[in-house]
């Protein structure tokens, strides 16, 4: 083991290869999604999904951690994975091209990702296979209720098991699933996705009789009944669901049927958010350094030049502001790095996981804020993309657990509390 | 004397403004900045509040003395309702307090009834000009002195109303000080673009308009100075700033006060709880910042302007944190459109620059 | 009723004679005290026992708000008083010279302001009047203990009544007490003080509990065990004093002996909060002001010049900081402003009070901070006073209720919640 | 490849570092800073952990090659025990390192083997000047070529040990560009004040030191560039700077989790635990911009001196904020000299001046 910091190559072929595409599958569109709202930009989609089969990913591998692939691979057991590393990299090199269509990024997301981590072999292969077709692909993770957002345990859709049928009858209403579009309503241009949906099996259980389970798009009883109108990522489609008496196979769910009396399979859930914070981070690096760019950019364009160096009594307020703002990236980056580093090295990172989202969500606010505000009048029209990501950036905060739940998770990890000591 | 309370003249006024702002341009703003269309009808309304009138001589049409600190008390009431039916409303203040302030009689005479004593009607200001570090006293926009009057070259950005506009007071560097010149509508040079678009102030029509060796004649020139002007804006800015932020404020308040997480109401949770507290603190410390600045510029005081300056920056950065907080309160709800918190957020960002939109 | 902000002539003449104090009695010494910790400036407090009977104060009435006595003077029955506005401004003035040796001014402190709010007539004449003898006296109020900090239901110390001697026995342990030695150690140089100590007179009955007793310096059972080391107001003796069954005058109860099962006399002391806290803003304000003016001038006299006015990307980094510390200083001095005109006018302030705190213990901690980062290697150095006001400054953020405390005080205030339902 | 671990030979010395830096330099620290003297018994033994033995080639009496990474990893722990003490430590570094990297052959042979043989002994540099805008790379001291040599002007301060130093780096501009100049002690022009007194590091002594025509041979001019010198002393200041601010937040932590407030631990309420979970991201942020600056140091790359100043920019925000929240949650009991956090929160502050104090 040793302290270094360069990417393997295999991480910066790929951050060249993003990069391409970024500059020119998603920068030269970003306006034109962001103005109509609804859009799908097809071009993106399709490329993304022949480039990633190209990119030996393909599947929900590409997009969301694979620990299991880079296990069975005999040829990587020798060295440590750099499985999330490499996702990250991409991750952060796609937001930055376009966080919002990135989100829309065919291949499975959060829902393969799901499955991926709570699934069974068999149900892996059932429900995972898709993201290989010739059509782009999408699956979505469904948690969210309109009185459950960071406290999930208020979640109140139901599954019943219909013991005649063998079949979960489910009933609840589900809001701010991304791609929850793309992956349930029919689309010819889409392969058939599915939606995971999170329900109880046992509401007097509580955490314990969570489960989730996959619903295959075009389900009956299934509906999406809203898409919402945000501030930001306007092109990735965050859907309402209402499921009214689901029918679904009896494996469809992911995990144990029955229920034990422990939190065994939500803490699976929490587990996944261990995986997915320094990704969500990760994007948020990407916006900010996106903006961040684009402001040494304009302003050189301006003739304004960064003099890095010296002390602070003899900088501008604006040269001030840029290092503070690169300070924030780089230190951001730094902590997804290690957060994902730790993941491929099968170190526990919940503190780091979330140190990394906290980190984030805060410097791509900020970061995005100043950006905006230094170019003044400029910054604020929509002739430029600086205005777009401060929308977009926002999000980074608030999804995958807010700002203050992921503090709460660190504070809690710092002082050794459980959830009941540290509310 | 210290004091913190209106009197009951500027109370009954400012009563009518908070009714007027909560109950007609709060109900249309969502639709107003979706549709990018602000109703005429609103906008009238707010007009026949009289808040301009109020704040001009009888011989000019009005029936008051202008003062600044009833005016920060109106602009916050209303940018609390709207921002961007706020500026509309207050858009033909634009033309008629520069005239009023740094005008001389002729120009007071000529220009100010006809806007003052009818209906609401598209006068306009163009102050802010395309560039990153855009400085109202040193503007790229100049006028050269030539016989019988002035030329104006440059470019001017934000400009609400200018393509219906009948006349606008254009700034410009004349000898490198900044002066207002009184420019009517389809002068020869003067070039209108199509409606710019924004991060926000959807609902507000805003242009940008190009000079280009544009004579107006000598009697355009209001020969006072700028700084009262620019000061008056300021206040301004940071009042509609109070407004927005005050919004966003007790829209939080209450989304916390009902939203239930972990068993409790999220108000109830620290984190939560201490966020209020400090937008409030900071929403009171830059009105109060506002008020006097205004009360100073009321009194002529010499330094009102440094102090009209401090309020506009304090109330840049303090907006900008409030709604970013409020938002981050909803959290994922604050993210969407149907609440309006992520649009006074966009209002937010925006006050670094909006200086020059408005004037009481 | 009328919005202004104009200081009437009393308030400006109080100004003026105490800067005379401030530059001439103060500050020469600032640097000498904060460096003999333990040291008696008795030229100030001297120099003040007689300046403030010339100024017609003289007693508690100076120092302490003394809404009685305005109330009881008919000529000023017919204008709102301005007494709470007149002490912020003293205070202010004063604080700007040495926020520490304004602390140890005679007239009897936070244990006068004590007595003048819970006290009845006779016990304000016969503890009050020393503070308009000859000699410089003090006194302190004890109310803080090792376990009971922002907690004070926490409170141990007992008072139990002996019927036989009709005397209170007080026995526990406070600490934190300023000017604890000048009240209650003999000085040759001082008048006879007291101490205020709190403590139950009924435990079980929690707050409602809770009484005040004047205790007179000398009184046997009572020791001053130890003077605090601090990091600033090093002038300030801020003492820890032990109880040991101590035999106090029944009498000297300020409020009633009995225990209701209100918290009427808890809240007592609490509104004796809403009192000072603003007038505790109102110091750290002038501590911020003396580090601003300090810096505007070390700059000047290098040669820098502030310009305000311009957009902030033309500022340079210093410029811009210069101004943020003016817009905190100055928000912050209204805040105080209104808070105590609030008081002068007989208007609730709980909520304003609480604020103006939060604020200026905010701001002087960040101002002080800024100040001594500007300067660099002067900033930093016990030749100037800037490193001084750094440490006097942090203070203000933790006494008289720390900012957290404040912040739950105002956040309660807004949301109209109760100590129950936002702890 | 990215890597977090230090190897098994770093975390050898970093754990005998940090067993030293926990009861030896913490446990004496207080009474140091009170009673303004630092145990020279303290400094010997900690000279002894050889920290600069093992960054000295065997050539010089060394018995390693430099590595920043392992120097910040050192850094951070000492600064963790007690800056004042980890900076008299490492003082003979300030003239050894540099003459490393910026020293020609016969400077290295002739000054470096009798600093790193025996034990310690007071050799150290000067860099900062007493002016507010102090810049490394643009010193007041000048140094003037004269036949047979240069001629030093100009006055510095926070010089570590100036008094009895036997030989100092004293760094200069020659032609507008800082150079490093070797001085012995005693030579003429050269005049050492009393003993400075600063903020905090009152145990440890520091001077001001006056060069009036002060005349240098040619061989004492330290040809190398300054600025390796200058980004190494950067990611020192930054290592220790996350040294004091993790000291303050453990510190703070374990009082949170003992002091009771309301029927609970005080690290229960979420303002406190909020406080602490920020102050832990913002040492981590700074802790890991500082390694890869080192990293780079050692890897020679092109942008390592522009990151060392990036974590540097970082730790001193940081370790400011960090100490100030230690203060506050230990409320009135952080406020006084009984327990460490107010003289960290001291400490902190300085960090934006104490560049060039230490480097590894």
């Amino acid at each position: 083991m040793t302290i270094e910091f360069e990417n393997p190559k295999p991480v910066e072929q790929a951050r060249f290869l993003l990069q391409t595409v970024a500059d020119n599958m998603m920068r030269p569109v970003s306006r034109e999604m962001d103005e109509n709202e609804h859009a799908i930009p097809f071009g993106y989609v399709e490329f993304m999904n022949t480039a990633m089969k190209a990119m030996g990913s393909g599947s929900a591998g590409s997009l969301a951690p694979s620990e299991g692939k880079n296990s069975d691979d005999p040829t990587r057991a020798k060295r440590p994975s750099i499985a999330y590393q490499l996702l990250a990299n991409q991750l952060e090199m796609l937001a930055w091209g376009d966080v919002g269509m990135y989100l829309i990024t065919p291949g499975g997301g959060l829902g393969a990702a799901a499955v991926q981590a709570a699934g069974s072999p068999e149900q892996r292969e059932k429900f995972l296979a898709r993201f290989n077709g010739e059509k782009p692909t999408f699956a979505a993770m469904c948690m969210t209720e309109p009185q459950a957002g960071s406290d999930t345990s208020a979640i109140r859709t139901r599954a019943v098991l219909d013991e005649n049928t063998r079949e979960w009858v489910i009933t609840g209403e589900k809001i701010f699933v991304t791609a929850g579009d793309k992956s349930f309503n029919d689309h010819p241009e889409f392969g058939k996705g599915f939606i995971v949906v999170w329900a109880s099996i046992d509401p007097s259980a509580g955490r314990a009789g969570m489960r989730s389970f996959v619903i295959e798009a075009g389900t009956p009883g299934v509906k999406v009944t809203k898409l919402e109108s945000k501030m930001g990522i306007r092109v990735s489609d965050t859907a309402s669901i209402s499921l009214d008496g689901a029918r679904v196979p009896f494996e469809n769910i992911l995990g144990s049927p029955t229920v034990e009396r422990t939190t065994t399979g939500f803490k699976g859930a929490m587990a996944t958010f261990d995986a997915t914070r320094p990704l969500v981070a990760a994007t948020g690096v990407g916006v900010a350094r996106a903006a961040l760019e684009e402001v040494k950019k304009m302003l050189a364009d301006q003739g304004v030049t960064i003099h890095y160096g010296l002390p602070r009594q003899k900088l501008s307020s604006i040269e001030k502001d840029v290092i503070e703002m690169e300070v924030m990236v780089k230190s951001a980056w730094l902590m997804v790095m290690k957060a994902v580093w730790m993941a491929d090295n099968k170190q526990p990172n919940a503190l780091e996981s979330s140190m990394s989202k906290v980190k984030s969500g805060d410097i791509v606010t900020k970061v995005t804020q100043k950006a905006v505000e230094i170019l003044g009048p400029l910054g604020y029209d929509r002739e430029f993309l600086l205005e777009k990501w401060f929308r977009d950036a926002k999000i980074t905060d608030i999804y995958e657990g807010t700002g203050q739940i992921n503090r709460l998770v660190v504070a809690r990890q710092i002082l050794g509390y459980s959830g009941s000591e540290l509310r | 004397m210290y004091g913190f309370t209106p009197t009951e003249e500027q109370k009954m006024l400012i009563d009518a403004v908070a009714r007027f702002s909560k109950s007609d341009l709060r109900t249309a703003a969502h639709a107003a900045e979706e549709h990018k269309n602000l109703a005429q009808r609103l906008v009238n309304k707010g007009w026949e509040l009289g808040l301009l009138q109020a704040s001009t001589p009888d011989i000019y049409g009005g029936f008051g003395e202008r003062s600044s600190v009833t005016g920060v008390l109106a602009a916050e009431e209303l940018g609390f309702g709207d921002l961007a039916g706020a500026i509309a409303i207050m858009t033909p203040g634009l033309f008629v307090l520069p005239i009023l302030l740094a005008g001389n009689e002729q120009q007071k005479t000529n220009y100010i009834p006809q806007v003052i004593e009818g209906s609401w009607r598209p006068f306009t200001s163009a102050l802010i000009e395309p560039s990153f570090d855009f400085d109202p006293n040193a503007l790229k926009t100049t006028a050269k002195k030539v016989d019988n009057g002035f030329v104006l070259n440059g470019v001017k950005t934000y400009v609400p109303f200018a393509n219906q506009a009948e006349a606008m007071v254009v700034y410009a560097a004349l000898d490198g000080v900044t002066k207002g010149f009184i420019v009517s509508k389809n002068i020869t040079g003067m070039e209108v673009s199509d409606r710019i678009k924004l991060m926000s102030l959807n609902a507000l029509p805003m242009y940008r308009v190009t000079f280009k060796d544009v004579k107006v004649p000598e009697t355009s020139l209001l020969e006072g100075d700028f700084e009262p002007v620019l000061a008056g804006m300021r206040v301004t800015n940071a009042a509609l700033a109070v407004g927005v932020a005050r919004a966003a404020f007790e829209y939080a308040c209450g989304y916390a006060k009902e939203r239930d997480a972990f068993g409790v109401k999220i108000a109830q949770k620290q984190a939560i709880a201490f966020m209020l507290a400090e937008m409030g603190v900071e929403i009171e410390s830059t009105r109060l910042l506002t008020w006097e600045a205004a009360w100073k510029l009321d009194m002529a005081k010499e330094d009102a302007a440094h102090d009209a300056y401090l309020a506009t920056t304090s109330a840049s950065d303090m907006v900008m944190s409030v709604t970013d907080r409020a938002v981050q309160i909803l959290g994922g709800h604050g993210y969407i459109r149907d609440h309006p918190v992520e649009m006074w957020m966009r209002n937010g960002r925006g006050f670094a620059t909006f200086t020059g939109l408005a004037i009481v």
